[in-house]
């Protein structure tokens, strides 16, 4: 009969509102400003430094400058220059740092490959969304200071991805510093057998400079 | 469906005049595919569309391919008279040959009446500068339409009896086919200058602004 | 209640092609003598029934078009040139961008095609998780159709509105897992970046379950509608063998009746283990592209019934598979998978370095629009608004 | 529910008589010569305050019902519950910069939109809003309502015209060619009404629809057979004349353009959308006269409550059902619109005036026979209907699918 | 009542001259609509509602478009219309002129005035009985006419694109 879908169409319209006012699956407008968004933890926006403690972010950087991600950014938004000395790192061992470490978030477009080829989980990705400038060219390039933030922050925001990474430094600093001891144990052994009349006093760590630690094997991809 | 060299023999058989040839490929995915001669293009292509046995009635995808100019480095061998008697002396001498590049169109039939394919067919023009006509497949398969169009606007490849040819993507006063590979970007072309590596050069050029105070120096 | 068949209408113009063997060119039409002034339209490019920025230019005898020439371009961003400068790592965020709306299935037919270039294995669990967000990605893409395709047709929002609710979840669940609603980024070659939590298919589980209701409150607000039938009911005919002549797949190939849909031809993937079925129409119009894509859904879930139940364990990515640094041998390979606009192919040609030489997509959206002057022809400009958006395009696959 | 005991009759209630005792008050001191010019002044103030509120909170009822059908809230911002938005509207329009082109007639271009504004007020002067308020008593109401209604033709061509813009001429014939086609059936579903209350001053017809058969069915027109589908009728009819939802055409986007409003802006733009709420009031108004029994309770208990809320009520409801089938249908094209009247409407109208004088002529029948009545109406109002429908959806309907063998 | 009538009379008028003078066609048309109005404003000054609505209703609301569409569809697209030579002019004023004369002389001398008090208005009941009474052939008789006028009007506009089937 003529009319028929029409007053099926007209029954569902009317459905929906009556159930906008009690049931929560037919109002599903969330106020923005008022009620914040509740962000998933694997929700991923511009990429940041990440430095091991906040007081001291630029000396404790984690980046060593290799340069992999600003090969392998597919956009060519990441800018990096490496630094003519060196500091030690949080293993205690002398690395190149960042003299400058430019992101254009102009053209960043958030696809965390630099994340995914990062060998030394120096780079991760932020959830801070709100980010506005008044200048296209200088305000949206963010330097080295502005990209940096502490470990802690890192394990606000992605916790369960957080303990992983430091589980696995953990783990790595750990078999460096067993191989470090080995090395130390096994060209001390030599000397102990030779009289001890050699001047050099072992320092607790000192580097060792033939087995040097191999960079660690580039994991190829961390979550 | 029939291997490759038994079709490149049927089509042979069929059309003797015309050159097919198979083109290997080095890839896991072996999708071997015919090299046919412009000439006889057309006929091979509507064969294979009405053929009971293949039926390849969908020219699923076209597309163009530029393969520029190459410097070929051989050795070559020549024998000059030795010592009279004796051995003739081989050398050796390195000879650069330019090998001229074309433009290549490549056709991926699949049957969906029988539910087989890819049959990979290519076509090649002359050269690159002048001989770059092709025959066009659209009158036997419609879907080559806009992608020979596309070919045509980005590669710049000819196609003789296209029902509609002008450029699809970009806008018609557009001078040059962006896909070759010795396409060079206009120098004023409007973009975003990133301050940073020849970019930041390229601003400097063109834009001083952008050069100001606030952008990132990079350091000394 | 329609208006006779337009080609019953005397109005005829024959768009002569020479040498068409199969005369597949369908009747086009001629302004009748003493037809009055045509009218010069050009709907868009910013027309709000355009679905992006997409031109048609329309010459109007009276109320009928008797041309229509697709004129796009504006979202071009030389995608393909892109591709041959970016590693093959680097590519894949790029194919997000393609049909913004389907950033999996992008990636998957982009994977799909370097493993078939470079011959790397795929984990089991892998092609699981694969069809499990392939299929979420339809049900989000048919249901954004059906919502523009009712807005074209008239309704002020309600359908819309309706459909971006269930979308809104879907793209909650990509949220969760990949980190961004629609550029995901997911797959990678030989399997994906994240492997989805317990609560995630649970949560998945939950939506899968409830979208069989959310369908049948939209089929009783539209498919029954006696207006909705009238709008596209015989509108837009498209026959069978125009449709495959013309290279037209997905939905629009099926609504004309051919049973052609890769899940099924090709076998690609997991999807031979799966049993459903594939919706064809019978008129190729527009209210068959319709109904084909609702009952596609209602498979498409029950795809992601079985995907859930028997997803195995095991490692979502092989640790070893190379990704950043991969260097195929010298050769080709065109790769192809059902998207849920037709077939999203790539064909990627490498000569043994790290980026290809040459970086095809073969787009669905963009082959489907060769015949939209045939479909509309004949028709008012109210009607090629709705045959427009019953192709559906999505202007960035169509540019590239 | 303590009543203060009930007042001989519903006529002199209080309540009922309040408007009046507040006009006398207020006109009481004057000379009698001034007197009716003061009266109908401020009969004309009350209608323009009302509609006018009526009209601001109609946009605002639109948006929030629409809101709430499409599972969102609506405006929120603006006041309370967005309470104050229609104000913010109206001060945008105001401040919106009211462009005219140079080619424009600016005569006409400045003419049309208050034309239809006052043609659409008009209409309102005829309407009993209560048991005697009503602030023109003619005998011949209904007909002046629709000479009112008739010139917005007019004023939608010059408004076409005026712009001096090819496609706005085009939108402006359409929509005439609209108007035209719905014109007919809206009268042809009055002249029923007319022949079975006997008179065309409205409130006569009112009056004829007092009373209750067996307490509880109301003499409403709408509530017989003839008159429930000359009812459904004249509301597609309204629907198209006020060009509200399936029949929106000239605002549709899928059109060439915004139809014959192109050229206009500022607040000659919110001039056309009051006018358009205006006539679509003015439509129901006269639908609740004509076929709801204007200001006649639907219960006898109910008598206690004033006459003019119960217009009031009827109106709101009708005003809704606007925006719940807006919310709802898509639209119709143009050659389907105009053969939706033209071989639907008007045939089912004209049948319906047959419907209407065999009413009128079995008058008296009673008992057995009054039952013989209704069903010969009823049959009179079915039968044309499906085999209209079916000749109107011939070729539609719902498919079956088969599937692909795998 | 004299002054009322005058007053009204002049409504009718000053539209009706301004309309032939005024060069725009679509003006003319519109100032048309006007005189139309002025008329039914005369009826209901003399107490006859339901001529007056009828009048507003059928003339301003329908004759006014066909008037409308008929200047917009005949005419050729000129609008500066060329006075026509001065000769012809004079001819064409004397006849009008001649032609209102008559009118008005006929009406005053021959038949004799009504007088100029209104009536008292007929009730509506009884002018509808009169119409279905004694009256019922003359309106028949219109009705038929108006529909043979309409019939013609849809065979001369047809055949000129029978190709267009239903069209709107």
């Amino acid at each position: 009969m003529l009319g028929k879908g029409l007053l099926q169409g007209l029954a569902v319209t009317a459905k929906n509102l009556v159930g906008s006012y009690h049931d929560p699956a037919r109002y599903v407008t969330q106020e923005y400003p008022e009620v914040p968004p509740k962000l998933p933890e694997a929700y991923r926006n511009f990429p940041f430094l990440v430095s091991e403690t906040a007081d001291d972010p630029m000396g404790t950087l984690r980046c060593v400058a290799c340069q992999i991600c600003e090969k392998e950014c597919p956009p060519q938004c990441i800018y990096i220059e490496k630094s003519k000395d060196k500091k030690p790192d949080a293993t205690g061992k002398p690395q190149i740092y960042p003299a400058v470490f430019a992101i254009d978030t102009a053209v960043c477009m958030s696809c965390q490959i630099c994340v995914e080829v990062c060998p030394f989980d120096a780079i991760k990705m932020d959830q801070e969304f709100a980010i506005a400038a008044t200048d296209r060219f200088g305000g949206l390039l963010l330097n080295r200071e502005q990209l940096a933030k502490p470990n802690a922050y890192y394990h606000q925001i992605h916790p369960t991805e957080a303990a992983e990474v430091d589980a696995r430094l953990a783990a790595e600093r750990r078999a460096a510093e067993e191989k470090a001891r080995l090395a130390a144990a096994a060209k001390a052994a030599p000397k102990a057998a030779a009289p001890a009349s050699a001047a050099m006093s072992p320092t607790r760590t000192a580097p060792a400079p033939t087995a040097a630690v191999p960079p660690p094997a580039p994991p190829p991809s961390s979550p | 469906m029939e291997t490759p060299e038994a079709l490149r023999d049927r089509l042979l058989a069929r059309f003797p005049g015309a050159s097919i040839e198979l083109v290997p490929n080095g890839s896991p995915s072996a999708q071997v595919s015919f090299r046919i001669g412009p000439a006889a293009l057309r006929e091979v292509a509507c064969f294979l569309r009405d053929d009971a046995e293949l039926a390849l009635d969908q020219c699923s995808n076209v597309t163009g391919l530029d393969v520029p100019d190459r410097e070929v480095v051989e050795t070559v061998k020549e024998s000059q008279p030795g010592a009279p008697g004796g051995p003739p002396v081989v050398t050796e001498r390195k000879q650069t040959r330019l090998q001229p590049g074309h433009l290549e169109v490549v056709y991926h039939l699949y049957s969906v009446a029988r539910r087989q394919g890819p049959v990979i067919l290519r076509a090649r023009t002359g050269n690159r500068t002048d001989a770059v006509t092709l025959p066009s497949l659209t009158p036997v398969w419609r879907s080559c339409e806009f992608q020979e169009r596309e070919v045509f606007d980005l590669f710049g490849v000819v196609f003789e009896g296209h029902p509609d040819l002008r450029r699809i993507l970009m806008w018609d006063a557009f001078v040059g086919h962006p896909m070759r590979k010795d396409y060079v970007e206009p120098d004023d072309y409007e973009w975003e200058p990133t301050p940073h590596g020849d970019v930041l050069a390229k601003a400097r050029r063109h834009y001083p602004s952008a050069a100001a105070p606030g952008a990132v120096q990079p350091s000394p | 209640m329609m208006l006779p068949d337009p080609a019953a209408t005397g109005l005829a113009r024959v768009r002569k092609i020479e040498g068409d063997a199969l005369g597949l060119r369908t009747p086009a039409f001629a302004p009748t003598e003493g037809a009055g002034d045509l009218l010069e339209v050009s709907l868009g490019p910013h027309h709000p029934s355009t679905h992006g920025v997409f031109r048609m230019d329309v010459v109007l005898d009276g109320e009928r078009i008797v041309r229509l020439k697709p004129v796009f371009g504006y979202l071009h961003r030389n995608h393909e040139k892109l591709g041959e400068a970016t590693s093959y790592l680097g590519s894949m965020p790029y194919t997000d961008r393609l049909d913004y709306l389907n950033s999996m299935t992008n990636n998957w037919a982009y994977a799909l095609a370097v493993e078939k270039l470079a011959g790397i294995p795929v984990t089991e669990r892998a092609e699981y998780v694969r069809v499990v967000l392939a299929e979420l990605s339809r049900l989000l893409n048919h249901t954004c159709l059906a919502g523009f395709l009712m807005q074209d047709c008239g309704c002020s929002g309600t359908p819309l509105m309706y459909a971006f609710r269930e979308r809104e979840k879907i793209l909650d669940l990509f949220e969760s897992l990949s980190g961004s609603r629609m550029m995901c980024n997911v797959q990678r070659f030989g399997g994906c970046r994240v492997d989805p939590s317990a609560e995630w298919l649970a949560a998945t589980r939950r939506l899968v379950d409830g979208y069989g209701a959310f369908l049948d409150e939209f089929e009783a607000l539209l498919s029954g509608n006696e207006i909705v039938m009238a709008r596209t009911q015989g509108v837009g005919r498209l026959p069978a063998a125009l449709a495959v002549n013309a290279g037209i797949t997905g939905p629009m190939l099926r609504a004309s009746g051919v049973g052609h849909d890769l899940r099924k031809v090709d076998g690609y993937g997991v999807y031979p283990r799966f049993n459903f079925r594939v919706p064809i129409g019978r008129d190729g119009d527009v209210y068959d592209r319709y109904m084909v894509r609702m009952l596609e859904m209602r498979e498409s879930i029950a795809i992601l019934d079985q995907a859930l139940r028997d997803l195995p364990g095991g490692p979502i990515l092989d640790p070893k598979a190379k990704q950043r640094g991969l260097r195929p041998k010298a050769g080709e390979a065109y790769g192809r998978i059902e998207g849920p606009k037709g077939e999203i192919g790539f064909f990627l040609v490498s000569d043994g370095t790290g980026n290809p030489t040459r970086y095809r997509v073969r787009a669905p959206s963009f082959v489907n629009l060769t015949v939209l002057e045939d479909l509309c022809l004949g028709h008012t400009v109210a009607d090629a608004v709705i045959i427009l958006g019953s192709i559906d395009i999505v202007l960035g696959e169509v540019d590239r | 529910m303590i009543l203060a005991v009930a007042p001989a009759s519903p006529a002199d209630a209080w309540l009922e008589r309040a408007p009046l005792l507040l006009r006398d008050a207020l006109t009481g001191w004057l000379p009698d010569a001034l007197r009716p010019w003061v009266s109908a002044l401020l009969s004309i103030a009350v209608i323009l305050g009302v509609f006018g509120l009526l009209f601001a909170y109609m946009t605002l009822a639109e948006r929030k019902l629409l809101g709430r059908m499409q599972n969102r809230p609506g405006p929120n911002r603006t006041g309370p519950f967005g309470l104050l938005q229609p104000f913010a509207d109206a001060i945008k329009a105001l401040t919106k910069e009211d462009i005219v082109p140079r080619a424009a007639d600016r005569v006409l271009h400045f003419l049309a939109p208050v034309v239809l504004v006052a043609l659409s007020l008009l209409g309102l002067a005829v309407i009993p809003f209560g048991r005697n308020l009503v602030a023109v008593e003619l005998e011949a109401a209904v007909l002046y309502f629709f000479a009112a209604g008739a010139a917005t033709e007019l004023s939608i061509f010059m408004a076409g015209w005026a712009s001096r813009n090819k496609y706005s001429l085009l939108a402006a014939m359409r929509a005439l060619a609209q108007l035209i086609s719905y014109e007919v059936p809206l009268l042809l579903s009055v002249v029923p009404v007319v022949v079975v209350a006997g008179s065309l001053s409205t409130t006569g017809i009112v009056a004829a629809q007092g009373g209750w058969a067996a307490g509880i069915w109301p003499h409403w027109h709408a509530l017989t057979p003839w008159g429930f589908s000359a009812f459904a009728v004249f509301m597609i009819a309204a629907l198209a004349e006020s060009n509200r939802s399936p029949f929106d055409l000239p605002e549709a986007e899928s059109e060439l353009i915004a139809g014959h409003l192109t050229e206009y802006s500022g607040f000659k733009y919110a001039l056309f959308f009051m006018a358009e709420y205006l006539g679509m009031a003015a439509l129901s108004a006269m639908a609740v006269t004509l076929f709801l029994g204007g200001w006649q309770a639907p219960l006898g208990l109910l008598e206690f409550v004033p006459s003019y809320a119960w217009f009031g009520v009827k109106l709101l409801l009708l005003l809704l059902g606007f925006i719940w089938i807006r919310a709802t249908f898509p639209r119709l094209r143009i050659d389907q619109l105009t053969r939706l009247s033209w071989k639907f409407l008007v045939p089912l109208a004209l049948v319906n005036l047959l419907n209407g004088g065999f009413w009128a002529a079995t008058a008296d029948w009673s008992g057995p026979a009054a039952a013989v009545r209704w069903l010969v109406s009823a049959l009179l109002v079915v039968v044309p209907f499906v085999a209209l429908a079916r000749s109107l959806a011939a070729g539609y309907g719902p498919r079956t699918y088969r599937y692909a063998p795998s | 009542m004299t002054t009322l009538l005058a007053v009204l009379a002049l409504i009718c008028l000053a539209p009706a001259v301004a309309a032939v003078l005024v060069r725009n066609l679509i003006h003319s048309a519109l100032l048309f609509v006007l005189a139309w109005l002025g008329l039914a404003a005369f009826y209901l000054a003399l107490g006859a509602e339901f001529v007056a609505f009828a009048q507003a209703l059928v003339y301003v609301g329908g004759v006014s478009m066909v008037a409308l569409f008929a200047v917009l569809l005949t005419r050729p697209g000129r609008t500066d219309l060329l006075p026509p030579p001065s000769a012809a002019r004079a001819v064409g004023g004397l006849a009008a002129v001649s032609l209102v004369a008559s009118m008005l002389a006929s009406s005053l001398f021959w038949s004799r005035l009504p007088s100029m008090e209104p009536t008292a208005p007929i009730p509506l009941r009884r002018l509808g009985e009169l119409l279905a009474g004694p009256y019922l052939v003359a309106v028949l008789l219109v009705g038929l006419i108006l529909t043979v006028a309409l019939i013609g009007g849809l065979l001369l506009a047809a055949p000129r694109r029978p190709a267009e089937g239903a069209d709107a």
